[in-house]
């Protein structure tokens, strides 16, 4: 479903990622690890295309979209959220569903209709509420629900675009541990043939959700396989508990 | 449509409660903010002062109403609008630019306001545009242009370049002088306009005349320009090989003193100089100099005569919009400037055209004047001057 | 984005009633100055639509009026085109020239939007101001206004003048809403708060952000033709950035993003204007003086004073009953 | 009409002395714009202001009264508005900015006009800079000459101080990134301070050394604002490359342009503009990447 192949980014002569190759199967989730600098982020954003590689290509469903822009990746069904929220603040809940669930169904430059109005859109929204637990909170405004709220918006925001892949930059960062359990439990609730790729701090938590981990460290794929092999690893446990104790 | 529209509006004035026989409403009709706020404010001063003079010969009083046009045509367009339908006005005094004048010029014709012009000099106001209702008491362009074309090729001079800002006056100006500097032999070896209130450096427009090989240079520039320009042409060093000459409003004594030592030995025509000797002319300068504290310009001159010709105009009998339009056009005197008359085919003022030298005086510059042109009525230009119905 | 609420609804009401007995008992003079607020009014929803609910504080609103005005009367009077197609005309090569000013800036953003803005009305304006067809900066006349006399309606009259721009601004108030609650129109808001958002969702920014200016420009348009058959004389001026500037600052004095506001800013500057010059040839200074204290003050304008002071409340009281019927209102207005 | 090599040379110059005019009024909006991101459409306005000081100085002191008295009363304007308004302005957004400082133009068109008269005045070149020297093989205004050395010593004296100085390195960290400048204890409010007076100073020099050259009249504020405004947005905001780059470039397509396509002249300015933003949407050399 989607694929990197040797993805190398520098900034001068930092690699910021080198050589990343994955491979996500269709309704596959997986889990990126790595300690703080590590180049998740960095890889997410190359997978989106905000930022352009040096070399290596992305493919979607099988198709290459290395030369395609953030929005033409989107519209094939790369959605993603971020580890800052990236919300529309003015806006409310039901807003901000309906202004991604527009663009998913045409609407959002279609002249002639309210595109919040449209009952496809709508429909999007009421699901989305539903799946993100957001549905108490359709008519408040961003800045009148507390944090843990925003970042189940800020996945939700993600998922009304309707994605093939959810790319999650850390759903749960700055979240309390009680209420990151509770988070994934609503992505276990999540259609099983949405792929999902995210990063992850926690990884007892990580492992709730993951069917695949990866590990990054230094621009590098240290660890790929399955969550049972990493809980064993060595390896990572050096590396990424090791800076988690730091962090 | 448009016609409906004026008699619309000529239905609604026609309406309006006449004034005391004795009490005219005047409209000025000036720029008091925008780049012609100092000849807005020169002509006003020069009419009240035509007012004082001349006021107490006629029992007529004058209410005044002003008006600033803010030199956008749009703007004047409504302001003379109200001036007519809301303060009712019997006539209109002033319009500086063209442009202004085009504007309120079908609303003037179509209410029968008279409108007495104190300084927009396009030709087509008292040509194809020309209305009995309008009556130019300030100058037209080819009036200043024309004579100077045949006075320079006289002097001697054979080829000249020629400068003006890039609108329809400064085209109109300098077409004007080409004609007549041609048809006496002469030759225009370079022309360039430049962009209209937007050139603060003439530089590479000197450097052109420089190389053109003329004799002489020909020029329309006003206000700020004028100053601009004289300074630069002086820094050049081009005066001595390529003497300047132009339309008087190149050196007007409005802002001559700003232009200080590089306006010497310039060489324009006009309608005005303050030098121009005669008793009337010493009266008018003394007055105005007694006001303000500096020589009058030939805006102050025109405003003058403005108040002059309405009082004249009062004096014949006139009291309303009609008889206004009748009298004004029949007015003639000795003023400042000479013996004026108005031309009853156009209505633009006839009068004398004067070349001046500015020259070092004492303390300021001052105008030497070089020779009196006769008057000359300017030719009709497409003017069939309707008849007034009463 | 844009909502009606009651306090907003309240304000049309009253400035419709206005504008009405206004229309119906002024003389003359007054019935200029109403006009002059309409055809303003109209700017100022134009440029409200994209910079209170797009941020594109755009600077060359004045000049694409211009166009619209000479477009309108280079092609009613030298081209001999009907008034009525002359201006169809006028609004459609607004609204391109919009929507191409609109695509090509789409990439600036704040100061570098505003000034890219300013330089594409400058060249307009330059254009404009040399071209002889024009009639450089005397400007043009001859003008003529719409023929509605199928209709029982002559538009000479400036009563009746008046009233049609009032419903063309009717008219305009709710395209308005039309165009902020369409597709593009709720994009473009999103892409206010959080371009790199909706990028990131799949919408084409520039593709949104050109067609609402394109559609602010079409209105922009139609404010510069009816502003040519107001005056029936139209001169380089109209177009020069300082139009723009003072676009800007009736949006603001209004309340930017309000699409309510502005119109009272509209009506308040064109009164404070007259009333001013009527005083003092250095009202410019009065104005800017307020301008300053208005943006210091970091009220949203006049109206959106109100709003803050008052918009809670009342919308606390309206709440329930509002929120349901919210779907149906968009055009119950104007 | 066929030149002579002295044609362009003289071209040439002319060019190089609008551009030279165009960047001392430039440099100090574009700095000011660059450390305190404050757009201050009134700057055209301090360049008038430092034209009518210097005229009325100078009809009391000679023209060198005015040259060295005008930027310090420029300056003192400036700290009058800066403690006034602008620095209550800073956080703003550029839409707040452009138009208090739209606002400001206003009021100091009306303020010049109340207080110096509608009516232009006048300022002589002094005796030592009137005249013309001669120069490779042309003859040039001396006081041109003047003007052109002015903004090359201010270049180089800018580039001096920004480049090699300690004020230069903090300003640099300031239009780097001002938050993390106050962290290494720089103190930004003086700073912005010293930076917008000096910017004023500059603009109210300009003005002083345009003056003799053209007209001291209400509207000249207006009449620079929009080419200083193409200079900087050409050139990139905050940088003294881009002031320069930007100068230059307006100075020798304006000049060159009226002598080779006058009928396209002004537009063409605007045409370039256009062009550089879409293809550079922050200029060409825009302070930060």
């Amino acid at each position: 479903m989607l694929e990197t192949r040797n993805l190398t980014k520098s900034f001068g002569a930092v690699h910021v990622t080198r050589d990343v190759s994955l491979k996500l199967e269709r309704g596959e989730r997986r889990v990126i690890l790595g300690p703080n600098g590590a180049g998740k982020t960095t890889l997410f954003n190359q997978l989106v295309g905000e930022l352009t590689p040096n070399s290596g290509s992305v493919h979607l469903a099988g198709e290459d979209v290395t030369a395609l822009p953030v929005a033409k990746r989107a519209r094939r069904g790369l959605s993603r959220s971020y580890q800052k929220n990236t919300l529309f603040d003015g806006l409310t809940v039901e807003e901000n569903l309906g202004l991604a669930a527009a663009v998913h169904t045409g609407n959002a430059t279609r002249l002639w209709a309210d595109s919040l109005a449209k009952p496809e859109v709508r429909e999007i929204v009421d699901e989305v509420a539903e799946q993100v637990n957001l549905m108490p909170f359709l008519h408040a405004k961003v800045s009148e629900i507390s944090y843990g709220v925003r970042r189940q918006l800020e996945v939700g925001v993600a998922l009304a675009t309707r994605p093939l892949v959810l790319l999650m930059d850390e759903p749960t960062s700055g979240v309390g541990p009680e209420m990151s359990k509770g988070f994934h439990d609503l992505l276990n609730n999540l259609p099983r043939d949405l792929t999902m790729l995210f990063i992850e701090h926690d990884m007892d938590l990580a492992f709730d959700v993951a069917d695949t981990i990866t590990v990054l460290n230094y621009g590098e794929v240290v660890f790929d396989g399955l969550p049972e092999a990493a809980r064993g690893s060595r390896l990572l446990k050096e590396i990424y508990l090791g800076s988690w104790e730091d962090a | 449509m448009k016609r409906s529209l004026l008699a619309a509006l000529g239905l609604a004035t026609g309406l309006a409660v006449p004034a005391a026989a004795e009490d005219l409403t005047v409209g000025l009709l000036l720029p008091f903010s925008g780049v012609y706020a100092s000849l807005g404010n020169e002509i006003e001063t020069g009419f009240n002062l035509g007012l004082a003079a001349f006021g107490g010969e006629t029992e007529t009083t004058f209410e005044i109403v002003r008006e600033d046009t803010e030199v956008k045509p749009p703007v004047a367009l409504g302001k003379a609008k109200k001036l007519i339908l809301q303060e009712k006005v019997d006539v209109m005094v002033g319009v500086v630019s063209s442009g202004v004048l085009g504007a309120v010029r079908d609303m003037v014709h179509g209410a029968g306001v008279p409108l007495i012009v104190a300084n927009a000099g396009n030709d087509e106001a008292t040509g194809a545009a020309c209305s009995p209702y309008i009556t130019r008491m300030s100058f037209s362009n080819g009036q200043i242009n024309r004579p100077m074309g045949t006075w320079m090729a006289e002097q001697g001079i054979e080829k000249v370049f020629t400068l003006a800002p890039d609108y329809a006056a400064g085209r109109q100006m300098i077409d004007r002088f080409s004609q007549s500097f041609t048809a006496a032999g002469g030759e225009i070896v370079g022309q360039e306009f430049t962009p209209f209130q937007k050139t603060q450096d003439f530089g590479p427009y000197l450097a052109q005349a420089k190389a053109s090989g003329a004799d002489a240079v020909y020029v329309f520039y006003a206000g700020g320009e004028a100053i601009s320009f004289v300074k630069q042409y002086d820094s050049f060093g081009l005066k001595a090989d390529l003497p300047l000459y132009g339309s008087g409003f190149l050196t007007s004594p409005l802002y001559v003193n700003a232009q200080g030592e590089a306006a010497e030995g310039v060489i324009t025509a006009l309608h005005y100089a303050p030098t121009i000797d005669n008793p009337a002319n010493a009266a008018f300068v003394a007055a105005f100099t007694a006001e303000t504290g500096r020589a009058p310009s030939e805006f102050a001159v025109q405003g003058y005569d403005a108040a002059r010709v309405l009082v004249e105009a009062a004096k014949a009998g006139a009291t309303d919009r009609a008889s206004l339009a009748h009298a004004l056009r029949q007015v003639s005197f000795e003023g400042p400037r000479g013996k004026l008359a108005i031309d009853p085919a156009t209505n633009n003022i006839i009068q004398p055209v004067y070349v001046y030298e500015t020259v070092a005086g004492e303390g300021a510059l001052t105008q030497k004047v070089l020779a009196q042109l006769p008057a000359e009525a300017d030719p009709a230009n497409g003017c069939e001057m309707v008849p007034l119905s009463n | 984005m844009f909502r009606h609420t009651a306090l907003r609804y309240t304000a049309l009401v009253l400035l419709a009633a206005g504008a009405l007995f206004q229309a119906f008992t002024a003389e003359y003079f007054g019935l200029e100055i109403l006009t002059e607020i309409l055809i303003l009014a109209m700017l100022v929803l134009a440029l409200d639509i994209v910079a209170g609910f797009g941020g594109m504080v755009s600077l060359c609103h004045g000049a694409l009026m211009g166009v619209g005005a000479y477009a309108f009367a280079i092609l009613s009077t030298k081209a001999g085109i009907a008034p009525p197609v002359a201006m169809a005309g006028a609004v459609a090569l607004t609204g391109g020239i919009g929507w191409i000013i609109g695509a090509i800036c789409s990439r600036s953003h704040g100061i570098y939007f505003i000034m890219a803005t300013l330089a594409f009305g400058q060249m307009a304006y330059s254009y404009v101001f040399e071209a002889p067809i024009f009639g450089g900066d005397d400007g043009l006349g001859g003008i003529s206004r719409l023929d509605l006399s199928i209709i029982g309606v002559d538009l000479n009259d400036s009563r009746s003048f008046a009233l049609f721009c009032l419903a063309v601004l009717g008219a305009i108030y709710g395209a308005s809403v039309l165009i902020l609650r369409s597709g593009p129109g709720r994009s473009l808001s999103g892409v206010m708060h959080n371009e790199q958002r909706m990028r990131a969702l799949g919408l084409t920014v520039w593709r949104v952000k050109a067609d609402v200016f394109g559609l602010s420009g079409m209105i922009a348009g139609v404010a510069g033709a009816l502003a040519a058959q107001h005056i029936l004389y139209i001169s380089p001026a109209l177009l020069s950035w300082t139009v723009s500037g003072e676009a800007l600052v009736v949006v603001i004095l209004g309340g930017l993003g309000t699409l309510v506001g502005p119109l009272v800013g509209a009506a308040a500057f064109v009164v404070l204007k007259h009333e001013l010059s009527a005083v003092t040839t250095y009202w410019h200074l009065v104005v800017g003086l307020l301008l300053i204290a208005v943006v210091m003050s970091r009220a949203n304008g006049l109206f959106g004073w109100v709003e803050a002071r008052w918009g809670a409340r009342i919308e606390r009281r309206m709440a329930d009953a509002t929120r349901k019927q919210q779907p149906e209102e968009v055009l119950s207005d104007a | 009409m066929a030149h002579d090599l002295g044609f362009w040379i003289l071209q040439a110059l002319n060019a190089l002395q609008l551009s030279m005019l165009l960047f001392l009024l430039s440099i100090g909006l574009t700095v000011i714009f660059g450390l305190m991101h404050f757009v201050n459409l009134a700057h055209g306005s301090f360049y008038a202001l430092g034209a009518y000081f210097a005229a009325s100085l100078a009809a009391v002191g000679g023209y060198w009264m005015g040259f060295f008295l005008a930027p310090v009363a420029v300056a003192g304007v400036g700290i009058l508005l800066y403690s006034g308004l602008i620095k209550r302005m800073r956080k703003s957004g550029p839409m707040a900015q452009v138009l208090v400082t739209f606002g400001l133009i206003f009021v100091l068109l009306d303020v010049t006009r109340i207080v110096w008269g509608e009516l232009a005045l006048a300022i002589d070149v002094p005796a030592l800079l009137s005249g013309r020297l001669s120069f490779l093989g042309v003859e040039y205004p001396t006081y041109r000459l003047f003007i052109i050395v002015l903004g090359l010593g201010i270049f180089a004296a800018l580039a001096f101080v920004l480049g090699r100085t300690q004020i230069g390195a903090m300003i640099r960290a300031g239009v780097d990134n001002d938050a993390m400048a106050a962290c290494l204890g720089i103190n930004v409010e003086r700073l912005f301070f010293i930076v917008f007076c000096v910017g004023c100073a500059l603009a109210g020099l300009s003005g002083a050394v345009a003056a003799p050259l053209l007209s001291v009249a209400p509207d000249m504020g207006l009449q620079i604002l929009i080419p200083t405004l193409i200079v900087i947005v050409i050139g990139g905001l905050g940088s003294l490359k881009g002031a320069v780059a930007g100068s230059l470039i307006y100075g020798f397509v304006q000049t060159f342009g009226a002598v080779l396509a006058p009928g396209l002249a002004s537009v063409l300015i605007y045409a370039l503009l256009a062009a550089v933003l879409v293809i550079k949407p922050v200029g060409l050399f825009p302070a930060k990447g």
